[in-house]
């Protein structure tokens, strides 16, 4: 394991110090390395935080600042924050109008954020939750822990962000979270593994010419393995699930996310775009907006998430609204 | 034959040990079906929850096991720092009290049981802590029913435990990370089920010594 | 080598259309894989262009659009352009003010360059060229090939572009750009090499606890291999090249950019920017003006750049102005 | 004892040829102390001459060279390609002519090392295809003053030019990427200069056989 770090027990802790300090301009740290944005809650507008394992960056503190999310919430690498951390970026985004809880559906993270939730309600604060399940790898059924949250993340947090900025109710906010959530899906390939500080070791062991169809953003193995294909055989393996999953007709609008997980070129990320993009257009979709780069990911690996959202007119008009934040900024 | 304040920050102490010791051993475990983070999760939180423990003047039972509910809460994070966090809460509920005999221990396991349940909703089978939980629910059960001490029934319990973990190892995963993994899940020990047992070990241990 | 790529020839192609469909609001196609802005040459604004070898994504496509470029040439991968694509953008970028030619310092980029200036020149295309050397790993010379220009382009990019936005004369935006180019260094390391594609093997070998100090962003190796060392000690070793060369006395202020080699995850490049930051402020420096992430990059290799600029209040208000890329953006 | 624009033809269908066949070997050159591009640079310009020289009807030895020229220039990239490009339009300014004798290999060969020290400003000894096209030269220049043939000259110039790479071997490269490792570019053969060896081998064979 060769990386650019102090000691392992403190990566989390340098890293959230670091990213505040080059961003003081948006961001500030509160205890418990919580990042909100500067200047505090905004009064009367809904807050929106959200948090999850570190090791996804910029996932969360990058999207943190105006028209996005009021506060986010790092945990240990790739584990869930406790509940402490959560209440205090909770209290911080508290502008008087309720909190906005987007939670990505894993086990720990539901636990913790509920648990949040639970002492929050105690001062007072109205908290709503939105559990993010984008992820199509994963069989979602009412007896298993269900699908997982992946880079559709990014998507509820830019719109749900946009509609608390626009003046919302925590309600309104809500919807329009839960309205992007049911029209966004994800799957991911890794064409490596990733290694936490603290384990030293890959999370899991992939041949020279395998890779793993189906991966989370957790170093977690994926589904199944297979041999190496081409950019657009794979590219296919991925969008052909989310398409079918969504429904996805011909005449649609949809934005279309092509995310790196971490150590991907950008140069192969743009390709496996590439094609995606045609594949849609070939069914007769419109791709009305893109994203491509690194914005949920999994500390080093190799690999790539396709996402689709489908979009309608609102959706696409928030997604457009002015956003400054560390890692997506546009109008502002 | 009871068990008391004194065990209970025994037992803690020696969980720690135990967690400390085998580490790596169980976030191995993880890295084969989970996120590889056990191990380092648990030791974090009980090296907090000793610390407490040992800087608490709590004199029952429960009052040690809720210091140790709350550190587990706000220090360990993931799956399993909010599913400790209230096995060891409801455990404390109905343990406020200076001794605690076998049927008590039974008491004590079913409730910590029935937190991780309420949480985590997992059903026996599912490949979860849940597995090692309930047969030593059971197992406790028994003793008090035969009439045995609080040592014997955290020691059955611990026995009892230690077999529901190994056999976790052929089930496919439905709750929890390991199951994102489907039928690639059989084969390994679910880590929460190891942990679980290393722990109730280590609450026999110090019930023996008493 | 595993890659999410089609037939290797293809890489260049495929990633340089993929990009353009994604950003089609911002750029825009030409012949010779040529990337120019939407909307063609701004009249009576003088034209910035730069260009390279593939494989340093997001330079330097990503960096077209309002405030900066108005055209990129991506070469073949790592292999400079050949003329007559250069010849082409600068033609795109050209609106009647004459165009400067932004140049790392490769014999193949120089070359090139000088050729297709020359052929402008016959055009009656007024260019002016602006050679970046910015790597203070090269020893600079008369009589070697002279120092690298690497991480520090993006700001002589930056900032050369919003001079010619502002309406500066083609030697105005020259004589900044040099200015810039007189005040940046940058130093590099590398924790794993890279991969060409059609070269199916890592461009040099490190050990599993080799690191080499000094690297460019060609897949070269660099000046010397050392064991790993910690984030901070690898740091001040980036960091004491440039501050020296530099000659940086305390009071002065700078921009610190600290940039990825495309393979690093962004929790490092934040641990990298705080101990260099905390440097700079030790020797009494203000770190005025701070961007962390992937801008230079070579392909999927691990490893950071630490690039310090000195400022003065005209650069850092070019800095500072509006923005409208793939890559960099604000206020737009 | 001339040769003439068959010999042109015929020298870049063997240069495409052995560029092809050691294009790996190239890279690998490069890899080492460049950026292991310089065998793929060179197929794909020389691919693309070939096919140009093929499509063409220059009747001149330098109308064929010109062609080469343009179409390097505008398909190599990096440093090879101007170099050779320029190299190829100065060899072929002098070479405007059906037949080309001893003396007009001499002339076209320092033309083109006159080209590339113009564009590169390397000295003999910096470790770049100079080093190979330098003594091609001087070889080209000796049999000439002796009264050898065309094919006498390229032949002696093939075989020094191939001694001249081998000879860069030891040196410390002061131009071009290989510069950039300092003292680590020792016990490492320049990839120009051996694809100079090679270019004037093909262009030997070439007249050999006619
Ligand atoms: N729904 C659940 N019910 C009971 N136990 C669970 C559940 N989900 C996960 N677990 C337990 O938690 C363990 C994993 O804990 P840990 O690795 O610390 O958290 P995470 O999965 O968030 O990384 C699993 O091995 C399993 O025993
Ligand atoms: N200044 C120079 N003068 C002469 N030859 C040079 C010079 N710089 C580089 N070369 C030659 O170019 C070769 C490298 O070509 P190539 O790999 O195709 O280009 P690049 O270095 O741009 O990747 C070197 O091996 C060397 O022989
Ligand atoms: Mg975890
Ligand atoms: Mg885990
Ligand atoms: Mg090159
Ligand atoms: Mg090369």
């Amino acid at each position: 394991m060769k990386k650019l770090i102090n000691d392992p027990q403190d990566v989390t802790s340098e890293a959230v110090a670091g990213f505040v300090a080059a961003h003081s301009d948006i961001v500030t740290q509160l205890d418990g390395l919580v990042v909100a944005r500067v200047g505090g809650a905004v009064q009367g507008k809904v807050g929106v935080i959200s948090g999850g394992g570190s090791g996804h960056e910029p996932l969360h503190a990058g999207f943190v600042g105006v028209g996005m999310l009021d506060a986010a919430v790092p945990g240990a690498m790739f584990t869930s924050p406790t509940p402490d951390p959560i209440l205090e970026a909770t209290r911080a985004a508290d502008g008087g109008a309720g909190v906005l809880h987007i939670v990505k559906n894993y086990t720990g993270d539901v636990l913790n954020f509920e648990t949040a939730a639970e002492l929050a309600d105690a001062e007072d604060i109205e908290v709503a939750t939105i559990i993010v399940n984008d992820d199509v790898a994963v069989e979602d059924s009412l007896y298993t822990a269900g699908r997982r949250g992946v880079a559709g993340t990014v998507l509820v947090e830019k719109i749900a962000g946009a509609a608390a900025e626009r003046g919302d109710s925590l309600a309104g906010v809500l919807s329009i979270a839960e309205r992007v959530n049911a029209n966004v899906r994800s799957m991911g390939v890794a064409l490596t593994a990733c290694t936490v500080p603290h384990a030293g070791k890959p999370s899991f062991e992939l041949g020279e010419d395998e890779i793993e169809i189906g991966i989370g953003i957790h170093g977690e193995p994926g589904r199944h393995r297979i041999p190496i294909a081409s950019a657009n055989e794979i590219t296919d393996m991925l969008l052909d699930p989310v398409v079918e999953d969504l429904g996805l007709a011909a005449g649609e609008k949809v934005l279309l996310l092509v995310n790196g997980m971490g150590g991907t070129p950008a140069s192969e990320l743009s390709i496996v775009y590439l094609h995606a993009r045609q594949r849609l257009e070939a069914m007769g979709a419109e791709v009305a907006r893109s994203l491509v780069g690194n914005y949920v990911t999994s500390l080093e690996m190799q690999g790539a998430s396709v996402t689709v959202l489908r979009l309608d007119d609102e959706l696409t008009e928030l997604y457009d609204a002015p956003v400054r934040t560390a890692a997506l900024r546009w109008g502002l | 034959s009871t068990i008391d304040v004194a065990w209970a920050r025994r037992f803690i102490a020696l969980a720690t040990a135990d967690v400390l010791a085998h580490r790596v051993e169980l976030s191995e475990l993880d890295r084969e079906i989970g996120d590889g983070d056990h191990g380092e999760n648990l030791a974090r939180g009980f090296t907090a929850a000793d610390a407490a423990v040992q800087a608490s003047e709590a004199t029952t039972v429960g009052g040690i096991l809720k210091l140790v509910a709350t550190t587990l809460m706000s220090t360990v994070g993931g799956a399993a720092g909010p599913l400790y966090g209230t096995a060891f809460l409801r455990a404390a509920k109905v343990s406020d009290v200076a001794d605690v005999d076998a049927a008590g221990v039974h008491a004590l396991l079913e409730a910590a049981l029935g937190g991780i349940v309420a949480r985590g909703k997992a059903n026996v089978g599912d490949k979860t802590m849940v597995d090692a939980w309930t047969p030593a629910v059971a197992a406790a059960s028994e003793v008090a029913a035969a009439g045995g001490s609080a040592a014997d029934a955290l020691a059955a319990a611990a026995r009892a435990a230690g077999e529901g973990a190994e056999a976790t190892i052929p089930l496919v995963a439905l709750k929890g990370r390991a199951s994102y993994l489907g039928e690639r899940s059989a084969g390994h020990k679910d880590p929460g089920a190891a942990s679980t047992a290393l722990l109730l070990d280590a609450a026999a241990r110090a019930a023996a010594e008493s």
